[in-house]
C-alpha cells in the first residue's frame, strides 16, 4: 500500500514537468492550428537560461524561471511575427514542416554556443525532501509541480480575465470573425505563440533540474507534449494539466510492471492515446468543438 | 487538374523531357561500372558512392510517393510511416536470418504484411481527422518500433531484440548496382502506380475524400474502404522500400528502420516537390536528399563558409538547412513542381504573391 | 404499377434524433410515392437539416426506421444509401475545391447509383450530359473556385443528379440567390423531376414551395405539424400563426 | 582581419611543408587516407567529438614523425571525416563515400553500436580494414565479419570488473539490483552481469529494463529500494546515470555500492551532480592512472599531457578519447607489421595484432574484439577520479561501503 501511495506520488511529480511542457504545446496548437515542433527546442532554450543563471551567478533555479519565461516570450513572439505568421493560412502541414525547420535552426544554434557538453542544476536543496515513514516526497519535483500548477493557473487567469486573453479565445473560435470585431491578428498571433514558448521555458528551467540537458535533450519533449495534449483534450488548460498528471503517472505505472514493463512505457502511453483518440477525440477532460 | 493553354504544354513537355533524359542518365549511368564497360574504355560516370547515393534517393522517391498517396492525394496526413518501412524491413529480416529463406523469396511479403498491418490500423484511426489522425498515426509509429525491439518470448526476443538481426551479405556480382535497380524499379513502380491513381475511380474518389468527405460518401464514395485502400496501399509501397532496404543494408534495427525523422523527411520532401502531383514527391525527394548531402560536404560540388571553423562547420550547415526550409516553405507553398507543370514561373512577383496568399 | 402504391418509395417511421438532451428530429412519421415532389418546411431550427443527413445516413437514428422501397435502410453508411439512389445536396455546398466543374460531376456519376456504375469514359459522358442540363456546360473546365455562388448551386444539384437518383434530396438549393436566379433554378428542378426523379427539397421560400411542390410538410421543433397540398397547407391558420408569424401570413395574403 | 589570419597560415604552412621536406628522411611516400563517419551534430554529438579528438591527437604524434613507416618509407597520414548526423543510415553512406570517392586506405570507427554494425557490413563488402573503438556490442563481433577490429573490451567485461571487486571487499556485498537501457550495448553488459554474479556468490534480486533515453526512472529506482540490494548496477549512458543517480537521493536509495556502466567517468557527471557523484563507481575502459608499459607512442601521463595542451580546459581526457587513439595505434601497428597498404595484408596484420599501449594491451579474439586487455574500475572520491581496481593499476582503494545519502 505505502509503494502504491509512493508511486501515485512519484507519478504526479513527474506529471509537473509534462504539465509544464504541454500547457504551451496546447495553446499554440489549440488556438493557433499549429503543431509546434520546435516546442522542444524552446524548452531546451529555457534549459539553457537557467543553467546560466545558476553556474554563473548562482541564482536559485526557481527564481530563474520568471527570466526564462520573459526571454522565451520575446523570442516567440518574434518568431511568430516575424516568420510563423508567413504560412498562418497555409495547409496545415506546412507548419510541421516551418516548425521543424526552425527546430533545426533553435538546436544547432544551442549547440555552437553550448557545444555538445551534458549541462546540470543541481542546487544545495536537491534530493532532499519530505519523510512520511517510507514514503518519500522530494523537494525539487514537489516545488517543480508547484510551479507548473501556478504556470497553468496564471495562463489560466490570462486567457480567461484579460483583454488579451479574450482575443486569444476569440481567435480560437474564429479567426475571420476576430479580425472583424477589430483583433490585430498579427500581434495576438505573436502573443499567443510568444506565451506559449514562455510555458516551454518554465519547462525547460524545471527539466534542467532533473536532468541532463544537451542541445537535441528537447526532441522527446515534443512527442511527449502530443501524447499530454491529447489524453487531456484539447483547448483548455485545466485539461491539459489532468493530461500531464495523467501522463506521468501511467510512465510510472507502466514502469513499475514487473520484468521489462518499462521498456514499454512509450508503446502503452501512445497505445493509450491512440485509444483516447478513437474512442473519445475529445480527450479526457475536453468538450467537443 | 487545370487545363492548360498550349504554350504551358509546350514547357510541360520540355521539363517532361528533361527530367526524363535525367532519369535515364541516372539509370544507365551505373553500368559504365561493370568490368566489360571498364575494359572497352567507357568513361566511369557513377562509381559505388553514387550509387549508394541514388539508391539512398529511389528508397526516398518511394517513401515520399507513398507518404503522397495517404497524405497527399487522400489528404490524411499520416505521420506514422516508417512504421511501415521498419515492418517491411524486419519482414524480410527475419525470414533471411531467422527462417533462412532466400532474398527474392522473403521480399514480396515485405509489402503484403505491411499492407496487412496498415489495414488493420486503418480501420480505426482513420476515422480520425486532421492533426488527430496524424498525431495517432505517430502514436502507431513509436509504439510499432518499440514493441519490435523489446518482445520477448520465454526470455529470448522474438525480433531479434536490441541486438538487431543481422542478414548474410547477399552475394552476388555488381551487388551496388543489383540493389540501386531494385530500388530504382520500386521508385518507378510507385510513381506508375500515382500515375495510375490518379486516372482511375480509386484516385478521383480519393481526391473527392479529400476535397471534401461528406460529400464524397453522400455521392457514393465508400470512403472506410476507400482510405483503409490507400492507406494500404502506402504501407505495401513503403514496406517493400524496408524490405528492399533490410538486405542492401544487411544490419537491422530499431534505430536504422524505424527512425522518427523519416516521418518528417517524407512529408518534407512530399511537401517541397509539391503534394498530390505524380511527379512532385519524387522531385522533392531528389532536391531534399542532394540538399543534404550538399549541405554535409558529401557531394563532389562542396563548397566553403567564411569565418566558419571547420568544427563548427557540420552545425552550422544543420543551421543553413533549416534556414533553407523555413525559405522554401514560406515563398514556395505548392512546392517547386509548379514551376515545371506550366503555370507558374518562378519570379519575384511569384514569391511576393505567394508570400501574401499565405501570410496573417 | 398498384404495388408502387401499395409500397411507399421513402417511408420514415417515427424518426428521431437526439443531440444531447435535445431531440432534433422526433418521431417524424411521412411517406413520399415514387415520381412524387414534395417540400418541407419550418422556420430555423426546425430540424429539416437534420431530417436529410438522417435519410442519407449522415446520423444515425436513436430510434425509428427508415425504408426505402420496403426495406430499412437505418443504420447503413452515407455511400450505400447513395449507391440505392438516394441523392442529396448540401446547403452550405460542398464543391471538391481543386476539381473541375466536369470533374465534381464525374465523381457522382463514378461512384452513385450502385446498378447503374459506370466506367471514367462513360462517366464524363454523362457528367458532360448532366452539366448541360443544369446550364454548366460553358463552365465544364473552370475551376470551383471560378464558379459564382449560383453557378455552385447548380453544381451541387448537377453533382447529386449525376448519381442517378432515383430519389433527389435538395437542401435549400435556392437560398441566397435573387428572383431571377430562382426563376432559373426552379426551371432546373422542374426538368430534373421531369426526367423521372423523385424530388424531396427543403425550402425557405415559399413561391418554390407553392410553384414546384405537389405536397408540402410543415415541421416545426422536431415534429410534423401539417402536411398536405402547398396552398392548403399554407393557409393553415395554425401554420401561418405558429411558424410563419405575421410577416409571410401578410405576405402571402397579397399575393 | 582576416587577411591577416590567412597570410599567416599561408606562412606556416609553406614552413610546414619546407619542413616536411627536409627532416622526412630518405623517402616520403603517398599519404595514407584514414576515413570516418562521425555523429558532429544531432544526438551522439558529445561521444563523437570525444571520439574525434582520440583520433586527432595521434594524427598529430604521427604526422609530426612524419608519418607511419612502411618499408622505410614514410607515409603522411590524412583523415578524412564528415559528419552523419547520428544517423546509422547516412553513416552508411559517408563509409561508402569514403570508401569509393575519398579513396580511403582505411577506416576508423563511428561512434555507437548501431552505427558501428552498419558501417561493419560496409567494410566487410568492400573488404576494407575498418579499426573501431566505440562499438562494444558482440553482436557485430558475430557475425563471421574479418574486417572490422575492435580495440575496446567487449560489453560482457563493462560491468564484471565491478563484480569482482565488490567480492574482494568486507563486509561482502551479496545481492545487486541490476538496471538496464534497452539497447543492444546495455543489454549486453546486464545479461553478462545476470550470468556473472552468482559465480561470485551474489544474487541479481531485481533485473529491470527501461528505455533506453529515459529521463524519468523514479519507478526504477523505487523498484531498486523496495529490493534492498548491497549493490546497485545500471548498465545505461551519461543521461540515465545522472537521472539515477538524482533519483536515488531523492528517494533514499541506499547501498553500500552504486556502479553505473557509463556516464561517471565523462567530467559532465561530476559537474551536473556535484558531491552527490562521489563514491559512485564505473567500469572503464581505461583511466589515466593505469600503468602499463607501452611499446611505442605515448605514456599514460604523457598521453595526458597532450590531451590537455591540445584541448585545454577540459580536463583529463576520459577513455572514450583513449580508446579512439588507441583503434589509431592499432592500425598504425598492423600497417607497419604488414609493410605494406594493402587492404587484405593489413588486415591480416591486425588479426595477428599484439601489442601494448598506454590503452593496454591490444590483440584481437578470432572474432576480432579485443579480449584480452581488462576493464578497470573507477571510483569519484571527493569529486575525482581514482582507478581502484584491479589492485595491480589502482591509484587508491575503494572507499566503501557507500554512506547514506543523508551523511554523504
Amino acid at each position: 500500500m505505502a509503494n502504491f501511495v509512493q508511486l501515485v506520488i512519484l507519478g504526479l511529480l513527474a506529471g509537473g514537468i509534462y504539465v509544464a511542457v504541454g500547457v504551451g504545446f496546447g495553446l499554440v496548437w489549440g488556438v493557433l492550428n499549429i503543431v509546434n515542433l520546435a516546442h522542444g527546442a524552446l524548452v531546451i532554450i529555457g534549459g539553457y537560461i537557467t543553467w546560466q543563471l545558476f553556474t554563473a551567478l548562482h541564482l536559485d533555479p526557481f527564481l530563474t524561471l520568471p527570466v526564462d519565461a520573459v526571454a522565451l516570450f520575446v523570442l516567440g513572439y518574434a518568431l511568430q511575427r516575424g516568420v510563423i505568421n508567413r504560412i498562418i493560412r497555409a495547409p496545415l502541414l506546412f507548419t510541421f514542416l516551418l516548425t521543424f525547420g526552425l527546430n533545426l535552426v533553435l538546436v544547432n544554434i544551442l549547440l555552437l554556443i553550448f557545444g555538445s557538453d551534458f549541462r546540470s542544476v543541481t542546487p544545495a536543496y536537491a534530493g532532499k525532501g519530505f519523510e512520511f515513514g517510507s514514503i518519500v516526497i522530494p523537494y525539487v519535483p514537489l516545488i517543480s509541480l508547484g510551479a507548473a500548477i501556478l504556470l497553468s493557473a496564471g495562463l489560466a487567469f490570462l486567457l480567461n480575465r484579460t483583454r488579451i486573453g479574450l482575443a486569444i479565445n476569440a481567435i480560437a473560435a474564429d479567426r475571420d470573425a476576430a479580425q472583424l470585431v477589430g483583433i490585430d491578428l498579427r500581434h495576438a498571433y505573436a502573443v499567443t505563440y510568444g506565451l506559449g514558448a514562455a510555458c516551454a521555458g518554465v519547462a525547460g528551467g524545471l527539466i534542467a533540474l532533473i536532468q541532463a540537458i544537451t542541445p537535441t535533450a528537447g526532441e522527446p519533449y515534443t512527442l511527449q507534449a502530443f501524447v499530454v495534449v491529447i489524453l487531456g483534450g484539447l483547448g483548455r488548460v485545466s485539461a491539459t494539466v489532468v493530461g500531464g498528471l495523467a501522463f506521468g503517472l501511467v510512465e510510472v505505472f507502466a514502469q513499475s510492471i514487473p520484468g521489462s514493463g518499462s521498456v514499454f512505457a512509450n508503446a502503452i502511453a501512445f497505445g493509450l492515446l491512440v485509444l483516447v483518440l478513437v474512442t473519445r477525440p475529445q480527450g479526457l477532460m475536453g468538450r467537443l468543438r | 487538374m487545370i487545363a492548360t493553354a498550349a504554350s504551358n504544354r509546350r514547357r510541360q513537355r520540355i521539363f517532361l523531357i528533361a527530367g526524363a533524359i535525367l532519369a535515364a542518365y541516372a539509370l544507365l549511368a551505373p553500368l559504365t561500372s561493370l568490368d566489360a564497360a571498364q575494359s572497352a574504355n567507357v568513361p566511369l560516370l557513377a562509381d559505388k558512392f553514387w550509387f549508394q547515393i541514388a539508391t539512398n534517393i529511389a528508397m526516398f522517391i518511394v517513401m515520399a510517393t507513398a507518404w503522397n498517396i495517404i497524405g497527399g492525394i487522400t489528404g490524411y496526413a499520416a505521420f506514422g510511416n516508417v512504421a511501415f518501412f521498419g515492418i517491411g524491413a524486419y519482414t524480410t529480416g527475419m525470414l533471411i536470418a531467422k527462417a533462412k529463406w532466400p532474398f527474392l523469396l522473403a521480399l514480396p511479403l515485405a509489402p503484403v504484411v505491411a499492407a496487412a498491418f496498415a489495414a488493420l490500423v486503418g480501420l480505426p484511426l482513420l476515422r480520425l481527422r486532421g492533426h488527430y489522425f496524424a498525431v495517432a498515426s505517430l502514436g502507431v509509429g513509436v509504439a510499432v518500433g518499440e514493441l519490435v525491439q523489446n518482445i520477448d518470448y520465454a526470455g529470448q526476443p522474438v525480433f531479434g531484440g536490441a541486438s538487431g538481426l543481422f542478414l548474410p551479405i547477399f552475394r552476388i556480382d555488381n551487388r551496388g548496382l543489383f540493389f540501386f535497380y531494385l530500388m530504382s524499379a520500386a521508385a518507378a513502380l510507385s510513381i506508375a502506380v500515382t500515375w495510375w491513381m490518379l486516372r482511375s475511380r480509386l484516385g478521383y474518389g480519393l481526391i473527392a475524400i479529400r476535397e471534401n468527405e461528406e460529400a464524397a460518401s453522400v455521392l457514393g464514395v465508400n470512403t472506410t474502404a476507400y482510405k483503409v485502400a490507400a492507406f494500404a496501399l502506402a504501407a505495401a509501397l513503403t514496406g517493400l522500400a524496408g524490405g528492399i532496404f533490410s538486405q542492401w543494408n544487411v544490419f537491422v534495427n530499431q534505430d536504422n528502420v524505424f527512425p522518427i525523422t523519416y516521418n518528417i523527411q517524407m512529408i518534407l520532401m512530399a511537401l517541397l516537390g509539391g503534394t498530390g502531383t505524380v511527379f512532385g514527391p519524387a522531385t522533392g525527394a531528389v532536391l531534399l536528399y542532394l540538399l543534404i548531402q550538399f549541405l554535409g560536404g558529401t557531394l563532389p560540388i562542396s563548397f566553403d563558409l567564411p569565418f566558419v571553423s571547420s568544427d563548427a562547420r557540420p552545425i552550422v550547415a544543420q543551421v543553413i538547412l533549416g534556414l533553407l526550409l523555413v525559405v522554401v516553405v514560406i515563398f514556395v507553398p505548392r512546392g517547386v513542381i509548379d514551376f515545371f507543370g506550366g503555370r507558374t514561373r518562378l519570379s519575384v512577383a511569384y514569391l511576393r504573391r505567394s508570400l501574401r496568399e499565405t501570410s496573417l | 404499377m398498384s404495388a408502387v402504391a401499395a409500397t411507399p418509395q421513402l417511408e420514415l417511421r417515427g424518426v428521431t434524433k437526439r443531440f444531447g438532451g435535445v431531440a432534433a428530429v422526433d418521431g417524424v412519421n411521412f411517406e413520399v410515392a415514387k415520381g412524387d415532389i414534395v417540400g418541407i418546411i419550418g422556420p430555423n431550427g426546425a430540424g429539416k437539416t437534420t431530417l436529410l443527413n438522417c435519410i442519407s445516413g449522415i446520423h444515425h437514428l436513436d430510434s425509428g426506421d427508415i425504408r426505402w422501397e420496403g426495406a430499412s435502410i437505418a443504420g447503413m453508411a452515407p455511400h450505400r444509401i447513395a449507391n440505392l439512389g438516394i441523392g442529396r445536396t448540401f446547403q452550405i455546398v460542398k464543391p471538391f475545391g481543386s476539381m473541375t466543374a466536369r470533374e465534381n460531376v464525374a465523381i457522382g456519376a463514378l461512384f452513385g447509383s450502385a446498378h447503374m456504375r459506370r466506367g471514367m469514359k462513360q462517366a464524363f459522358a454523362l457528367a458532360d450530359e448532366v452539366l448541360e442540363l443544369v446550364g454548366l456546360k460553358a463552365k465544364a473546365d473552370q475551376p470551383v473556385s471560378a464558379l459564382t455562388i449560383p453557378d455552385r448551386k447548380r453544381l451541387e444539384v448537377a453533382r447529386a443528379v449525376a448519381t442517378r437518383p432515383q430519389l433527389l434530396l435538395l437542401d435549400e438549393v435556392m437560398a441566397g440567390l435573387n428572383n431571377v436566379e430562382i426563376d432559373e433554378a426552379l426551371e432546373m428542378v422542374r426538368s430534373v423531376h421531369a426526367t423521372g426523379v423523385t424530388v424531396l427539397l427543403i425550402e425557405h421560400v415559399m413561391r418554390v414551395i407553392v410553384g414546384v411542390c405537389r405536397r408540402a410538410i410543415v415541421l416545426d421543433s422536431g415534429r410534423v405539424l401539417a402536411e398536405g397540398e402547398p396552398e392548403v397547407v399554407l393557409r393553415d391558420e395554425r401554420v401561418i400563426e405558429a411558424y410563419l408569424g405575421e410577416r409571410y401570413a401578410k405576405r402571402l395574403k397579397s399575393s | 582581419m582576416a587577411l591577416r589570419k590567412l597570410a599567416l597560415l599561408a606562412v606556416a604552412a609553406v614552413a610546414a611543408f619546407a619542413c616536411g621536406t627536409t627532416s622526412a628522411g630518405p623517402t616520403t611516400g603517398s599519404a595514407i587516407i584514414l576515413g570516418a563517419p562521425l555523429g558532429l551534430t544531432g544526438s551522439l554529438t558529445k561521444e563523437s567529438n570525444l571520439t574525434l579528438q582520440g583520433y586527432n591527437l595521434w594524427l598529430d604524434w604521427i604526422n609530426a614523425q612524419g608519418g607511419i613507416v612502411v618499408n622505410g618509407v614514410k607515409h603522411p597520414v590524412t583523415l578524412r571525416y564528415y559528419d552523419d548526423t547520428s544517423s546509422a543510415n547516412q553513416s552508411a553512406v559517408l563509409m561508402q563515400k569514403l570508401i569509393t570517392e575519398d579513396k580511403a586506405n582505411f577506416l576508423l570507427g563511428p561512434y555507437g553500436s548501431a552505427a558501428t554494425a552498419t558501417d561493419a557490413a560496409i567494410a566487410e563488402q568492400n573488404q576494407i580494414p575498418m579499426v573501431e573503438a566505440n562499438g562494444a556490442a558482440q553482436a557485430i563481433f558475430n557475425q563471421g565479419y574479418k574486417y572490422t577490429f575492435g580495440v575496446l573490451s567487449p560489453a560482457n567485461k563493462y560491468l564484471q570488473g565491478v563484480v569482482d571487486m565488490a567480492a574482494t571487499l568486507n563486509p561482502k556485498p551479496t545481492t545487486i539490483a541490476l538496471l538496464s537501457a534497452d539497447d543492444n550495448f546495455s543489454l549486453e553488459v546486464a545479461n553478462a552481469i545476470n550470468d556473472y554474479a552468482p559465480g561470485k556468490g551474489m544474487n541479481v534480486v531485481l533485473f529491470k529494463k527501461y528505455k533506453n533515453g529515459a529521463t524519468n526512472l523514479t519507478a526504477e529506482v523505487q523498484a531498486a529500494k523496495a529490493a534492498k540490494p548491497d549493490i546497485v548496477l545500471n548498465s545505461g549512458h551519461l543521461t540515465e546515470a545522472i537521472a539515477i543517480n538524482k533519483a536515488a537521493k531523492e528517494q533514499k536509495l541506499n547501498a553500500k555500492i552504486f556502479a553505473y556502466s557509463v556516464g561517471p567517468s565523462t567530467p559532465d557527471f561530476i559537474s551536473a551532480l556535484g558531491s552527490d557523484a562521489n563514491f559512485v563507481y564505473d567500469g572503464s575502459q581505461w583511466t589515466p592512472q593505469v600503468k602499463y608499459t607501452p611499446a611505442f607512442y605515448l605514456s599514460e601521463s604523457d598521453y595526458v599531457a597532450a590531451y590537455k595542451a591540445k584541448y585545454p580546459g577540459l580536463g583529463d581526457p576520459d577513455y572514450h578519447v583513449a580508446e579512439s587513439t588507441a583503434a589509431c595505434l592499432a592500425l598504425q601497428r598492423a600497417i607497419e607489421n604488414a609493410g605494406s597498404l594493402d587492404p587484405t595484408k593489413v588486415r591480416n596484420a591486425l588479426a595477428a595484432l599484439d601489442v601494448t599501449v598506454f590503452f593496454g594491451q591490444i590483440k584481437f579474439d578470432p572474432r576480432g574484439i579485443n579480449t584480452y586487455k581488462p576493464m578497470v574500475v573507477e571510483q569519484i572520491q571527493n569529486g575525482v577520479h581514482h582507478t581502484v581496481f584491479p589492485a595491480t593499476v589502482a591509484d587508491a582503494q575503494p572507499m566503501y561501503p557507500t554512506p547514506n545519502w543523508d551523511q554523504r
